[in-house]
């Protein structure tokens, strides 16, 4: 206890009149002193969290649509028999541009992107602890989804599938730089995640508000904090694993090559490793957008926090460990693919724990049937569907039938689609309003989805029968005698109520911009702080962020849980807490603007775009890259003391008695 | 309107920290879990390569003079010695910018630097000393993948030292670059510590064989 | 919108200049062109062949120089040059060219056959496949752009010295008119 | 309100008919290659296997929903209950009772345990099949072929002692009813995947490692097969039969691959092989018995006795064989087989004789 006191050293803890806090020069100072510089130079040189998180949304959305018009382009050729629409050379490139976007430049970074957005709302501070490195991660992002399409545009897109196994995607099969540009855009999109991951871990370790102790961090900020884990585990392997198969094409090294001790399955292992966290990666934010969401529309806190962090948890770890169920039909010992099998099936015991808690949730809370919850009632739906099929691809000898066939194809369709599609639309549904300021239309919203529920298992159901019926996976054609063409026609079908859907989605977006019902600060009633400040929340969030007293502070706060005053509004600066109990600690100035982090993420464009011709680029480039974080590194100035020299120096010599004693708490 | 609110002013709160309490410290620990992995993954390719070769290290193609195909111990051995040395003295470093200690500080900065420049220099000679080429076989590519990237990073932070130290040469003392100088010191203590167990990977590992 | 319409022309433009490198051209040879008519006999016929194109449309495209490369495994080219050092045939990797070096020396040396010990291929591989073949050949000499040029094989490693691979005088000689290639 | 409940449950019991029906759809038919019609002892274990999971799972899956429909309905009655009573535009928050809390922690915690129990008793299910599939049928009495993967097409090799009666063909395996077959398996380029749903799983060929597959087939029949795993530009068109044919047959037709070619008899068979033996054709093709032995494609010396060409593509008739011989990349873009230019004559006399080859 004592030290506690001792932490809180010059926190100063009083009742004032609400009136005497509000002060508008306050907020002028903190427009002042947050806001962007104007112009195309201060679009580029922009560092502000929303900004950066909304240009991943926006980015990523827009390789949402082009991923969906391949894939409309797929099922119309699949449609039918011996279709002539696209030939193999062109389908194969579709088909992996495909899952490629879906997987690296849609699902991660548009979930990566609404985190960086709320989870510093959400924990109550104005910015991200690496404002800069944020930015860079963008920037990295869009370089390589640009990279990506300018290749397929060129006919050089990738045709290898999006994991790209080796030898097929050695030098030797694949000629020409179609599988570089794989994987380069691969490393450019992990390096995206990977920044993107620290980024959050750090906001939320450091910059909580009083009070927000981890354990009553919101669920949307767990499963963030989850998921940032597993980036950090799970994408060095593939940026590995990419980074080899680069080697071996552009150095002639011989990590895949079995003649000179290289092995194929040494790649498999690799990017399953990382691919089959992936999954994960993509579906626990989702799990917190549906925790968020319905605790708003059933007005109770979600039931079983505990059992539902817990579950995450689990779920983070045990995604390690199953890797190998998509490799049981390479020659596996016995004993491993009995382990996995194990494994596998186990990870349904922590989703299956969040699933009855939703569900009990729902049962004992007052169910408001608005759009966003509409989306989560879709999700449970099927991704209950798409789970229970898992189970069918976690047995070693069900899964030797059904195995890269459409049954997979249907099956991870059922829980990347339904785990973190449709809770990724309510989420848009649920804060356009803090977004924009403005409701989007119910109407136009319950369209969206049952347009979206009805044409998803019109595609993707049939799809079980045709794996089960022998079609595999990723042919561009197929013989009319299989009897495959029905059930692909009305998969096509499908597929074109789903393309209605989600022009319905764009036309409310376009007309709820404009149009839409006022919202203000609050619309939904929710519980979670980012509905504590105005719609559209300004450049510094808060004018004083709000001190928590519970899980769901909007609806437990009082007179008396505090807010935060006394940071300054001359300065970018920041309250840091400590990590687990959320005790302030220190004040903290982040990094303004800076247009250095453009540059950087420039360098190492050139670096890998160049990599697929020489690998002179990797020196020269490296050398790029040093001098642009120079540039990014080197201080402008003495940082600006705050307070009287006294404090200041009595406060400093208190921590670093502290930090030798090695007593700092955590 | 005279509704009262608690408040909780924090102006009163130091604006420097070290170790867990600066986001700094943080980010660096999590990007070096980053760099872990990728040696993880290194290392088990290793291992798994191992298996499809007969004869571990594979015997050396390139120079018929010089069948032996274990990798040379002398080389590896001095860097190694040189990273534990450096790595000791940026303890020194790190404790000094805790004190603010400015002389410290320059000496310990120069002497690990040094000590690093000579650690690329006889990396340099490491790459022959392994005998084997990246394209030979998979057992090269592991190996020069792996020396490649542990060099990326003693190039890294041998940069970082030093802009540390024209820096600590220039400019006053200031907290925010103590912090930097700690937060140095972890990096650096990790690029050796990582370095052992491929060390004994490489290079003592085919030895016990 | 404006900015829509800006780059229509671009994307427009991209699909022009559309790599040729990348090209699949599975029916490069239409069924119809060949070198010649089938014939029956075994016998060559005495008048030289010539090469219908001067050009090898096949030398910048990087499929159709993987697919000369599978085709001089397969069709045993390496049972005689091994790959490329030579053996029993001439070595390709270097830059001397006993009947020249240019694409359509090649091709004809292909077709036709040379004195003491390469046959003739006339009839037996078809003109597309013997371009591939050319192209590839060529490669191993650093005479068609490096980035089109296929990178190693997943087979055994047979240049574990890239710097005899090349000589520098090579790729100085490869834009040269071929008479001095030819020389030796 | 109520309308948006109404239509929630009108649309789930719409989806879920359609669904249903399509199911019911999908059961009927034939089917030339489906997992659900298994036709040997490890096709039976695992489409029994696969029964047991779906219809439990979709026990399941049905629960679930009528738990989700129930709760949303019950959630939804009592926000209509709350509005009608306190007339509270704000609908005031749930503070949860304990006492219900706790029954409902006691079901979320009953269901966890249920989910638990279950998939153990499916770990077990798929370890017993997984067995059954696996152990070696009988020991004695197993016919061994080894099976190459090409990028596009399937070499069959059937090995046996006597080197002389070792022979090789294509994109046709054929088998004796009753007798366990053992593949053993490799690729020669990259990865392919051996599925023959009606008799067993699926096992990868990759190249520089061999894998080994058992099944046995117990009725006569021909059985489709296809490559699983994504080998490039002919995947789709990567497919083979297997024929399961009574001992007798099986003895009869193995007699007969391992004779050499037959000698051409008439003018125009006699003139088909010289063009076979002139044109390109042997530059990759075998024809055992006369000089053409190459590897490169497939083996042709009884090419007239198969059932299709093309690796499964086209059935084996006079038109799709001239037509492919003339022009393949129309019927599978970016195969290897070149396209052949040949005058009528030579050509009918090339399928005079590839036909005579039986």
């Amino acid at each position: 206890m004592s030290k506690t006191k001792e932490e809180n050293v010059g926190v100063v803890r009083e009742m004032r009149p609400r009136s005497e806090i509000d002060e508008s020069s306050e907020r002028q100072e903190l427009e002042r002193t947050w806001r962007a510089i104007p112009g195309l130079w201060g679009w580029l040189s922009n560092t502000n969290h929303k900004d950066i998180a909304m240009r991943y949304i926006v980015t990523a959305f827009i390789f949402f649509l082009l991923g969906g018009l391949e894939a409309a382009l797929m099922r119309l050729q699949l449609s039918k028999p011996e279709n002539t629409l696209l030939g193999p050379d062109l389908y194969n490139q579709i088909f992996t541009t495909h899952g490629t976007t879906m997987m690296f430049l849609f699902a991660v970074p548009i979930l990566e992107g609404i985190g960086l957005y709320f989870v510093p709302m959400m924990v109550g501070t104005r910015n991200v602890s690496f404002p800069r490195l944020n930015a860079f991660g963008y920037y990295c992002y869009l370089l390589g989804g640009l990279f990506l399409y300018a290749g397929f545009l060129l006919n050089v897109g990738p045709d290898t599938g999006w994991f790209s196994y080796v030898p097929l995607a050695g030098p030797e099969f694949s000629p020409g730089k179609r599988v570089d540009i794989w994987a380069q855009m691969i490393t450019f999109t992990e390096i995206s995640a990977l920044v993107g991951a620290v980024v959050i871990i750090t906001t939320i370790f450091k910059q909580r508000v009083p009070g927000m102790s981890l354990n009553r961090l919101p669920l949307f900020v767990w499963s963030e904090l989850v998921t940032s884990f597993m980036i950090i585990f799970a994408m060095p392997a593939v940026m590995m694993g990419s980074g080899m198969l680069a080697m071996d094409r552009l150095v002639s090294t011989h990590f895949f090559n079995p003649a000179e001790g290289g092995d194929a399955i040494l790649y498999q292992h690799i990017f399953w490793f990382f691919g089959h966290p992936e999954v994960y990666i993509i579906f626990i934010p989702a799990t917190g957008f549906v925790s968020t969401i319905i605790a708003t529309f059933t007005r109770r806190e979600t039931f079983g926090y505990l059992a539902l962090v817990l579950s995450l948890i689990a779920v983070g770890f045990i995604g390690f460990g199953l890797w190998v169920h998509h490799m049981f039909a390479t020659p596996l010992p016995q004993l491993g693919q009995s382990f996995f099998t194990g494994a596998s099936m186990m990870i349904a015991i922590p989703n299956g724990v969040q699933i009855f808690c939703w569900l009990a949730t729902l049962w004992g809370g007052k169910v408001n049937l608005k759009t966003p919850l509409l989306f989560v009632l879709g999700f449970v739906f099927i991704f209950v569907l798409g789970g229970l099929s898992g189970i069918v691809l976690a047995s070693v000898p069900t899964d030797l039938q059904v195995h890269d066939t459409y049954f997979v194809v249907a099956h991870f369709h059922y829980v990347l689609i339904g785990g973190a599609v449709f809770p990724l639309f309510g989420a848009l549904y649920y804060w356009f309003p803090k977004w924009t300021g403005r409701m989007m239309s119910e109407h136009l919203g319950k369209l969206n989805f049952w347009l979206l529920f009805a044409g998803f298992n019109l595609t993707f159901f049939p799809m079980h029968q045709l794996g089960l019926r022998g079609m595999p996976r990723r042919v561009y054609t197929y013989l009319p005698e299989m009897n495959w063409a029905s059930f692909n026609l009305v998969a096509t079908i499908g597929a074109g109520v789903m393309f209605l859907s989600v022009l319905t989605f764009l036309i409310n977006v376009w007309v709820s911009r404009r149009s839409g019902a006022v919202a203000g600060a609050n619309p939904w009633n929710a519980a979670t702080l980012e509905w504590a400040t105005e719609s559209p929340a300004p450049a510094y969030n808060f004018i004083h962020p709000p001190a928590v007293n519970g899980r769901y502070p909007l609806w437990t706060r009082t007179a008396e849980t505090p807010v935060v005053t006394g940071l300054s509004a001359e300065r970018r600066e920041v309250l840091l807490t400590s990590v687990v109990d959320a005790l302030p600690q220190q004040r903290h100035e982040l990094h303004g603007h800076s247009i250095w982090p453009l540059v950087t993420s420039f360098a190492v464009g050139v670096t890998l775009i160049f990599g697929i011709f020489t690998p002179w680029a990797y020196p020269v480039g490296s050398a790029l890259m040093l001098l642009a974080l120079y540039g990014w590194f080197w201080p402008k100035e003495g940082p600006k003391q705050y307070g009287t020299k006294e404090e200041q120096k009595l406060f400093f010599k208190h921590q670093t008695e502290l930090s030798l004693r090695g007593q700092d708490p955590i | 309107m005279r509704e009262e609110q608690m408040v909780l002013d924090v102006k009163g709160l130091p604006e420097h920290g070290f170790d867990t309490r600066e986001p700094m410290w943080w980010g660096n620990l999590l990007l070096l879990l980053i760099e872990t992995m990728t040696f993880v993954i290194a290392g088990a390719a290793f291992f798994y390569v191992s298996q499809n070769f007969n004869i571990w290290p594979p015997p050396r193609t390139e120079t018929y003079s010089q069948l032996n195909p274990l990798p040379g111990l002398g080389n590896p051995t001095a860097n190694l010695i040189a990273l534990i040395v450096s790595a000791s003295v940026m303890i020194w470093v790190d404790r000094s910018a805790r004190r603010a200690d400015k002389r410290a500080i320059k000496i310990g900065l120069l002497i690990c630097l040094l000590l690093n420049l000579g650690s690329i220099t006889l990396r340099a000679f490491e790459f022959m000393s392994i005998h084997v080429r990246w394209n030979s076989n998979a057992y090269g590519s592991v190996l020069w993948a792996i020396l490649i990237l542990h060099l990326m990073h003693l190039i890294v932070e041998t940069a970082e030292a030093f802009i540390l130290s024209v820096y600590t040469f220039n400019r006053p003392l200031d907290p925010r670059h103590r912090l930097d100088i700690t937060v140095l010191a972890v990096y650096w203590y990790w690029v050796t510590i990582i370095w052992i167990p491929l060390y004994l990977m490489i290079y003592l590992g085919p030895r016990f064989h | 919108m404006r900015l829509a319409l800006t780059f229509i022309p671009l994307l427009v433009l991209f699909f022009l200049v559309s790599c040729e490198r990348e090209q699949r051209n599975f029916r490069a040879a239409p069924p119809a062109a060949r070198s010649e008519s089938l014939t029956q006999s075994q016998i060559q016929p005495g008048q030289a062949y010539t090469p219908p194109q001067t050009k090898n449309p096949t030398e910048y495209k990087a499929y159709e120089l993987s697919q000369g490369k599978q085709l001089y495994e397969q069709y045993n080219c390496s049972g005689c040059h091994f790959h490329g050092g030579g053996g029993i045939g001439p070595p390709l990797m270097d830059a001397k060219w006993i009947y020249g070096g240019d694409p359509q020396n090649v091709f004809q040396t292909v077709i036709e056959g040379r004195p003491n010990g390469m046959p003739s291929f006339r009839g037996k591989i078809p003109d597309a496949q013997v371009w591939q073949i050319v192209a590839y050949v060529r490669s191993m000499s650093g005479q068609v752009p490096k980035d089109a040029s296929p990178g190693r094989s997943d087979s055994m490693n047979t240049r574990s010295e890239p710097e005899q691979l090349v000589e520098p005088t090579v790729t100085k000689q490869a834009g040269q008119p071929p008479s001095t290639v030819q020389s030796k | 309100m109520s309308a948006s409940i109404k239509s929630l449950i009108k649309g789930w019991l719409s989806a879920s008919t359609a669904t249903l029906c399509l199911m019911l759809a999908g059961c009927t038919g034939p089917s030339t290659q489906s997992s659900v019609d298994p036709m040997g002892p490890q096709a039976r274990h695992l489409s029994r296997l696969w029964w047991f999971f779906c219809y439990s799972l979709s026990a399941i899956f049905v629960i679930v929903v009528i738990v989700l429909l129930l709760s949303t309905y019950k959630g939804w009655r009592e926000s209509r209950r709350a509005l009608e009573d306190e007339h509270d535009e704000e609908r005031p928050l749930i503070v949860p009772e304990p006492e219900r809390e706790r029954s409902m922690k006691r079901v979320v915690l009953g269901a966890t345990l249920l989910t638990g129990l279950m998939l153990f008793v499916y770990l077990i299910m798929s370890f017993i099949t997984g067995r059954a599939i696996s152990s070696p049928l009988h020991a004695e009495n197993v016919l061994t072929i080894e099976v190459k993967g090409h990028q596009w097409w399937w070499e069959a090799r059937y090995s046996d002692p006597t080197p002389s009666r070792i022979f090789t063909t294509a994109n046709e395996i054929h088998i004796p009813v009753g007798r366990p077959v053992m593949l053993k398996m490799t690729s020669t380029d990259v990865i392919h995947s051996f599925w023959v749903p009606n008799l067993m799983g699926k096992k990868d060929l990759i190249p520089g490692k061999d894998t080994t597959l058992m099944f046995q087939a117990d009725r006569p029949g021909v059985y489709r097969g296809q490559c699983a795993e994504y080998c490039g530009l002919q995947h789709a068109h990567m497919a083979f039969i297997v024929v399961a044919e009574s001992e007798e047959q099986f003895a009869a037709w193995r007699e007969a691959q391992i004779n050499p070619a037959l000698e051409p008899q008439s003018d125009s068979e006699k003139r088909g092989q010289q063009v076979f033996l002139s044109s390109p054709c042997i530059m990759c093709h075998t024809v055992r018995g006369t000089q053409a032995g190459s590897l490169i494609g497939p083996d042709l010396t009884h090419v007239g006795s198969r059932q299709t060409i093309a690796a499964a593509t086209l059935p084996n008739t006079r038109g799709h064989l001239s037509g492919w011989i003339v022009d393949s990349q129309s019927v599978k873009p970016g195969n290897r087989m070149p396209p052949n230019s040949l005058n009528p004559e030579d050509l009918q006399a090339l399928l005079d004789y590839l036909q005579s080859l039986k």
